[in-house]
């Protein structure tokens, strides 16, 4: 965080050709990885395992899409912390809150004769 | 108009551009940009600098500060004697519920917006903000929603002559004010209970929202990114690092009252069922909604005024800021910690005994960094040299202040004994201390500091301490009682109260704090006109002060500083004024085409406006106005266009050249 | 309903009383809804952990506040000051560390206290004397209600309280009465907004929320082993009837008496005026008022009901009397019956309003806002008479908006005659029923 | 969209060489995780209180749903290569492969609509229940931001032929409105399996 000296843009055209190139493949190989996952994501559900297991599973396995396009589609993995840092800290105080949320509003308070339609 | 100079040789500065040398070119859209408008009114409207949107987002504050205290002045007023029947219970609410946000969203934080726009650029040494056009769209979205928000008003008027009256979902409701309290708790607020007054209340605040959500990313990217060279992030006055604190809370809290007041105005436009009861809706969902947002709310309200004081008691001792990198660490913490309490404002819903144990015991943990400002600030005074200027005795008063609002939070924080607090007026002493005492004895110190930089004029003779001693003393007067009636009983948002519960003299003793209040504040706008009509030139730094915005001219030119400084130590005045030869503020040479200054435009007004049409289309279509919705569909598409033009029209920009005007 | 007359001169004498009460009274925290002076374990609990946070902060204040003017007065430049210029030093981190240490552990004094009266104010004892077997010797009640305390439900409306009493199948409003000394078990709810139960000399307040429940104990006064804790008396099996005697004229002399609460969150238009009070009475008074309110009213000329209806249908003229003509209109042209009960009247069952049994023998109307308590305790009659007679006249205006007045043509702001015209209340007829509901106690 | 004061970077502002619309676009970001981290709080919230209130797994459609979410995904990739075009400089490949994600997102907004309107055909509004509130406003939510993307990158499309496309400018607008669409993407990928996959468990 504490860069002094400064230096103009780089100029993206000509020198990231090559990065770009070789990312690529890093972006066709994401692609087939995020479509199988999809894939395997569908099956999982239908498939007569244990209920916690299959959860997990999927979890993870969203978990790890949603880390995979971050990093390699939107360049978090090749830009600066800093970028890491303000995306991350949202992502961290929306998923404590949710967390918390979750926790607090429970079903035993709820008062089940005043709700009359659904 | 702030081009006015005053002739003060300084480092920095040549002579300003005559505007009007240079000639407005034309956008890419082929349309004449407003620049050098030689109409001061389109020169306002359209500015784009950062200094002028600080100055109007000031005024327009200040403004609202009055109208909010008038709300209170009233409130007063009802509540002096018991049973008192100045005003209807209705309007009663009205006027709490309008105090609250009106205060809060369109006083206290444009205020605190108003020294941000101002300073921040000229704190880091940038020419401007990051993006002066979403600056301006800031400014004029706020000014949108407050006459959103506002203009219940002037229908709640023809609703009482008889000319208006509510016919669509909220047909026979003759409330067209809002009249939900600040937080506005569901179900109050849907449309079985409330009227029109509630979407204007809903509609107004999400513009506002939207404005301050424009504005704080604005800001984040300014401090970050345009730093002058040399200026690192632990060299940055601690105004700059408490502003930079408070974007994040904003952009990271503002979103869970978007979508809470989105879930409201579908309820009672389309008939969801978030907190529609019968439906399965909880309201107890909106409390939480509200207050992580509010939460962190209050601390978006003080850490710029932490950061003023930061600014004021160092350049007043003579000393630098006591352990300044754990003043920052702590500001930035406080702000990180608020969004882990929020439940404190709901300890007798029902939390449950453990959430209750947890919030109470995260809610005491704020004390400590808190605690820690306010070591520091006393270390920073221990051994310094104390001038007691006019900035310099608000801040003092802060500190004072401050630190009582702060003990009765922590009384609050303390869950069994909140519930004999909760609701009650011990609440409304505790965070007009911290606001009252706290934030707006900031905010004045704040102005008494930054006023010459702002107009070059000095402040004359000494009408500040009658300033000082009025506000003080009418603050606790007015707010010190509140603290008994609570215990004893009084509930808050009562427009009155029976005789014999032993509250009447506690009520009167307030009441008449609050006119010496008023008179105080009345006082201080006499000492502002009285310095800006025929105050001495202030000098570039008359404070003998430590922070980079002094190193330029009072008032700065358009480009702040006529080549970028390069900064080498953290006070980088002070160290340039007093300290050794090597670590003297230099200034980068120019490189001969002279310094860029981005264009005005009319394309952040215009989409701005458009809000206008759009959210009272929205709400009046709930009144059953007819047409309605057309008007509102306008307003969307005002919107949009002004973004498109915006777009396509381009930055521009000019290049003045200070240097060559010199010769 | 008192108008007021002449605002500048009710604005003189509360000035100057003022005046007086500030210059010779100082501040009387001894007030009616005062959380200074406790009746009751859970205000007691709370009371004592707000005065801990208060010493703590205050000496805080004191030593911080000291040293703060302190500096501000040591280090004040003074005139043709020719000190050095004071050193630049950035902090001091073992200071620093020192001050973090110190506040927290000084939270930490209000913290442990804290967690304690957490659990304390919020799981409901199960206090042995406190079970219904244990004390109540009513009417028979169901096997597993002996084990429990005294439960009653709490219901808000806008703006009143409904106070139900499931294990004794009776309903009050708007002033309940609870024995002293036993803990009570409330459930709260709401049917329309929040609002907020609150008993600030008997208990800090709970949230009564629609869509959830919320339950709370409030307790008046110390249960036997407490009190004789306070005593002195230490050992737990200390008991003879002297003791006992000792401890009912403690409940007696300090605890018995009339509470004031009022809803704490805001709730509309007339929250200000959303009452309501607690009785403490003993045992036996309590069984007492119980069997009265199980048995509700008869007819005001002591006919059955069944005879009385059989008159009012075939020939009401019959029905005689000032009390009888008022019964006629509340259950005829006012259309009170709609929506209130009158316990004993087998036709007034509404549930819109207030349960009415027993309404002449409350103390206040209108959820506390009028109020027609003597100086002894008892009832004011003539106040009452009139506190009625302007309910009735000007129910609007006592509370703006409440349903009473108007609920979609139910309410008496909106009566009709037989032409479909607009025909509020008479004076007159507001006189008999203000006579009849006189009479209901 | 175009907005940058430091069009002339020369004046030597940039601290941190990020660009400004590029921060800007991160940190909006990081803010819309909280947009969506309430509704999406909400909605669970309320299937967690009210299990029984509505079945969604008679109305969902896996197939339909799972088909859409890799239409996102491959729209990502697209979007991914064009930001990676532009970097190269490469006008023509940038607009094939604009032209697919825009193709894409609209696959995806028509499956959405078609999905919606079956639904309320079944009966399920946005006053059936809490349900129907929470899940309309959610995904729709998403929707919009779906369809202001497609508007976004239409915009662009449109922009590439005026000529007036500076590889360096340009590049970092695309870039930005590319972040919004994967964030976009990634906030389906939670949807998805928050909203949908478990319900099938
Ligand atoms: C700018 C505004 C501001 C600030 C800074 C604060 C600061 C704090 N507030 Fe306040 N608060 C509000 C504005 C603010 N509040 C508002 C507007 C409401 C009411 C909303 C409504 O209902 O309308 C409210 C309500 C409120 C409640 C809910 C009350 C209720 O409704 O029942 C609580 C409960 O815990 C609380 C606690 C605190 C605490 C612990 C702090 C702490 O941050 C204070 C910390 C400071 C100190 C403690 C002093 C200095 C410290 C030392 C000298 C160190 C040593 C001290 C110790 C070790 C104790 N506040
Ligand atoms: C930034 C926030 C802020 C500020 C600065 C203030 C300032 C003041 N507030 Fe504020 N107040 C709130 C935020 C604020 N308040 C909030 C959030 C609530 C809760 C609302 C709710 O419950 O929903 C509240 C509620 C509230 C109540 C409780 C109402 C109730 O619950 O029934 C009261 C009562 O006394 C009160 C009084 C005052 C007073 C006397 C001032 C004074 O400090 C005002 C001083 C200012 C002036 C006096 C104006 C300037 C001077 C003039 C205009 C003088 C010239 C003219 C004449 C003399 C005619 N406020
Ligand atoms: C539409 C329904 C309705 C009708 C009709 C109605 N009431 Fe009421 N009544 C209420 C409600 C609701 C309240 C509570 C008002 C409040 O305090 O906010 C109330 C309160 C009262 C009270 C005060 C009770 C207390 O304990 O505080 C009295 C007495 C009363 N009504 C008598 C009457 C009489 C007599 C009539 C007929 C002339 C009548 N009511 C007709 C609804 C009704
Ligand atoms: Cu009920 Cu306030
Ligand atoms: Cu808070």
């Amino acid at each position: 965080m504490s860069e002094a000296d400064y230096h103009p843009l780089p100029i993206a055209a000509e020198s990231n050709k090559n990065s770009e190139t070789e990312k690529y493949h890093t972006f066709v190989n994401l692609a087939l990885g995020l479509a199988a996952i999809t894939g395997v994501e569908l099956v999982l559900v239908y498939l007569p395992f244990n209920e916690i297991f299959i959860f997990s599973v999927l979890l993870s396995l969203s978990l790890f899409k949603f880390v995979a396009v971050i990093a390699w589609f939107m360049h978090l993995l090749y830009d600066k912390l800093l970028l890491t840092l303000a995306f991350g800290t949202g992502m961290a105080i929306a998923t404590g809150t949710f967390i918390a949320l979750g926790s607090l509003i429970s079903r035993s308070n709820v008062d089940m004769d005043a709700i009359t339609s659904f | 108009m702030s081009q006015t100079q005053i002739e003060t040789p300084s480092p920095t500065t040549t002579q300003a551009q005559p505007a009007h040398v240079l000639k407005p070119e034309r956008s890419r859209l082929g349309l004449m940009r407003p620049d050098h408008s030689k109409s001061v009114f389109i020169d306002w409207l359209t500015t784009v600098d950062h200094k002028k949107i600080g100055i109007m987002y000031g005024a327009i504050a200040l403004f609202f500060l009055f109208i909010g205290g008038l709300e209170a002045l009233i409130i007063r007023t009802q509540l002096i004697i018991p049973e008192n029947d100045l005003i209807t219970a209705q309007r009663y609410n009205q006027l709490f519920t309008m105090h609250g946000t009106t205060m809060i969203f369109l006083a206290v934080m444009p205020l605190n917006s108003a020294f941000f726009n101002y300073l921040i650029p000229l704190q880091i040494g940038a020419r401007d903000v990051a993006f002066p056009r979403i600056n301006s769209l800031s400014l004029w979205t706020f000014v949108a929603g407050a006459l959103v928000i506002n203009f219940g008003w002037l229908l709640q008027a023809l609703e009482m002559m008889g000319l208006f009256a509510a016919s669509g979902p909220t047909a026979g409701m003759t409330d067209m004010v809002p009249a939900g309290g600040w937080f506005g708790y569901a179900p109050l607020t849907s449309k079985d209970y409330t009227g029109v007054g509630t979407d204007f209340w809903v509609m107004g605040l999400q513009i506002l929202g939207v404005a301050s959500l424009s504005s704080s990313m604005n800001f984040i990217v300014t401090i970050l990114n345009m730093r002058a060279p040399g200026m690192k992030m632990m060299r940055m006055p601690v105004f700059t690092w408490m502003s930079l604190v408070v974007a994040f809370l904003i952009i990271f809290a503002f979103p869970a009252i978007t979508i809470a007041l989105g879930q409201l105005m579908f309820d009672r436009v389309f008939d969801t069922n978030f907190f529609n009861v019968a439906g399965g809706g909880q309201p107890i969902l909106w409390q939480h909604l509200f207050w992580i947002f509010g939460h962190p709310e209050v601390y978006i309200l003080v850490l710029p005024a932490m950061g003023i004081i930061s600014e004021v008691l160092p350049a007043f001792s003579k000393k630098p800021l006591f352990g300044y990198s754990i003043v920052v660490f702590s500001g930035a913490v406080i702000g990180f910690l608020g969004f882990a309490v929020w439940s404190h404002h709901m300890f007798t819903t029902g939390l449950g005994k453990v959430a209750t144990a947890a919030f109470s015991l995260l809610t005491m943990a704020i004390a400590v960094p808190t605690g820690v400002k306010i070591f520091n600030w006393v270390g920073t005074l221990w051994g310094g040299r104390v001038r007691f200027t006019a900035p310099m005795i608000f801040s003092l008063g802060f500190v004072w202040m401050f630190m009582m609002g702060g003990f009765s939070g922590i009384m609050h924080a303390a869950a069994p004994a909140d519930a004999q607090q909760q609701d009650s007026y011990f609440v409304i002493a505790h965070f007009h201390y911290v606001i009252m005492g706290g934030i707006f004895l900031a905010l004045v110190s704040g102005i008494y500091y930054w006023v010459p930089k702002v107009f070059g004029k000095m402040w004359k003779g000494t009408l500040s301490n009658w300033v000082a001693v009025l506000i003080v003393v009418g603050l606790n007067v007015t707010f010190f009682p509140m603290h008994f009636l609570g215990l004893l009983g009084m509930p808050r948002r009562t427009h009155t109260y029976l005789e014999g519960f032993g509250w009447a003299s506690y009520n009167m003793v307030c009441t008449i704090g609050s006119y010496i209040l008023a008179l105080g504040i009345l006082l201080l706008l006499v000492d502002l006109i009285r310095c800006l009509r025929s105050g001495e030139p202030a000098g570039d730094d008359p404070w003998d002060a430590r922070t980079l915005e002094w190193a330029t001219t009072s008032p700065p030119q358009v480009y702040n500083f006529a080549q970028t400084p390069v900064i080498p130590a953290r006070d980088a005045l002070w160290v340039h004024k007093h300290g050794p030869e090597n670590k003297k503020i230099t200034y980068e040479a120019d490189h001969g085409h002279g310094i860029h200054m981005p264009s005005n435009s009319w394309m952040p007004l215009i989409a701005s406006v458009g809000f206008v049409p759009l959210g009272l289309g929205m709400t009046l279509m709930q009144a059953g106005v007819p047409y309605m919705g057309y008007v509102a569909i306008f307003g969307l598409i005002m919107i949009t266009i002004g973004l498109i033009l915006w777009a396509i029209e381009g930055p521009g920009g000019y290049h003045l050249h200070p240097e060559q005007e010199n010769t | 309903m008192k108008t007021i007359s002449n605002g500048f001169y009710r604005f003189l004498q509360y000035f100057s009383a003022f005046i007086v009460v500030t210059v010779l009274g100082g501040c009387n925290l001894d007030t009616r809804m005062s959380t200074f002076v406790t009746k009751g374990p859970i205000a007691e609990e709370q009371l004592n952990l707000f005065m801990l946070t208060v010493w703590v902060t205050f000496a805080i204040f004191i030593i911080v506040g000291g040293v703060f003017v302190y500096a501000v007065i040591k280090f004040r430049e003074r005139p043709n000051d020719d000190r050095p210029m004071p050193s630049q030093g950035h902090g001091n981190p073992l200071v620093e560390i020192g001050l973090i240490g110190a506040s927290i552990l000084l939270l930490a004094v209000i913290a442990v206290p804290t967690l304690q009266a957490i659990w304390f104010t919020q799981e409901t004892p199960d206090d042995v004397e406190s079970r219904m077997g244990a004390w109540y010797s009513g009417e028979e009640l169901a096997e597993e209600e002996a084990e429990n305390p005294l439960i009653i439900k709490v219901i808000g409306y806008q703006w009143w309280w409904a106070f139900e009493y499931p294990q004794l199948g009776i309903t009050t409003a708007n002033e309940m009465v609870i024995p002293a000394g036993k803990v009570v078990h409330l459930e709260l709810r709401s049917v329309d907004v929040i609002h907020s139960f609150w008993l600030p000399r008997i208990a800090g307040k709970v949230d009564l929320i629609p869509g959830r429940t919320n339950a709370m104990w409030i307790q008046a006064g110390d249960n036997f082993a407490k009190w004789k804790e306070k005593q002195g008396i230490v050992g737990p099996d200390q008991d003879s009837p002297e003791l006992r005697e000792g401890y009912a004229s403690y409940l007696q002399e300090e605890i018995h008496n009339y509470y004031y609460g009022q809803c704490a969150e805001f709730c509309g238009d007339s929250h200000a005026r959303m009452l309501f009070r607690a009785t403490v009475v003993g045992d036996r008074e309590f069984e007492a008022w119980v069997a009265d309110e199980k048995i509700g009213h008869g007819t005001p000329d002591g006919r059955s009901w069944d005879e009385w209806y059989t008159a009012y249908e075939e020939n009401p003229e019959q029905l005689t009397g000032d009390l009888n003509e008022g019964l006629k209109l509340f259950m005829g042209r006012a259309k009170c019956a709609t929506c209130h009960t009158v316990k004993g009247n087998p036709r007034a069952v509404g549930v819109a309003g207030p349960n009415l049994t027993n309404v002449g023998a409350r103390l206040s109307i209108a959820a506390g806002w009028l109020n027609h308590r003597a100086e002894d305790g008892g009832i004011d009659t003539e106040q009452q008479y009139e506190n009625f007679f302007n309910w009735l006249k000007e129910t609007d205006v006592i509370k703006p908006g409440n349903l009473m007045w108007e609920a979609n043509g139910g309410g008496i702001g909106e009566l009709i005659d037989e032409h479909g015209e607009p025909a509020l209340l008479t004076d007159e007829e507001i006189n008999k029923l203000s006579l009849y509901l006189q009479s209901l106690k | 969209m175009s907005e940058n004061a430091t069009a002339h970077q020369d004046d030597g502002h940039a601290s941190l060489i990020i660009d400004n619309k590029k921060l800007l676009m991160w940190l909006f970001l990081g803010s819309d995780c909280m947009f969506f981290g309430t509704l999406i709080s909400t909605h669970l919230i309320y299937r967690k209180l009210y299990p029984e209130s509505f079945d969604p797994t008679t109305l969902f459609s896996l197939e339909l749903t799972s088909f859409s979410t890799f239409i996102l995904l491959m729209s990502s990739f697209l979007m991914a290569l064009a930001v990676s075009a532009m970097h190269k400089g490469e006008l023509k490949s940038f607009r094939r492969n604009v032209l697919g994600v825009i193709f894409f997102g609209l696959i995806f907004l028509g499956c959405q609509v078609y999905e919606f309107a079956h639904f309320v055909h079944a009966g399920l509004t946005l006053s059936t229940n809490t349900f129907g509130s929470t899940f309309y406003m959610m995904t729709g939510t998403h929707g919009v931001h779906v369809a202001i993307g497609v508007f976004w990158l239409i915009c662009m499309y449109f922009y590439s032929h005026t000529g007036k496309m500076d590889a360096h400018e340009s590049a970092v607008d695309v870039e930005i409105a590319g972040l919004y669409w994967h964030f976009v993407d990634i906030v389906w990928i939670v949807i998805f399996t928050a909203v949908y996959l478990i319900e099938f468990i």
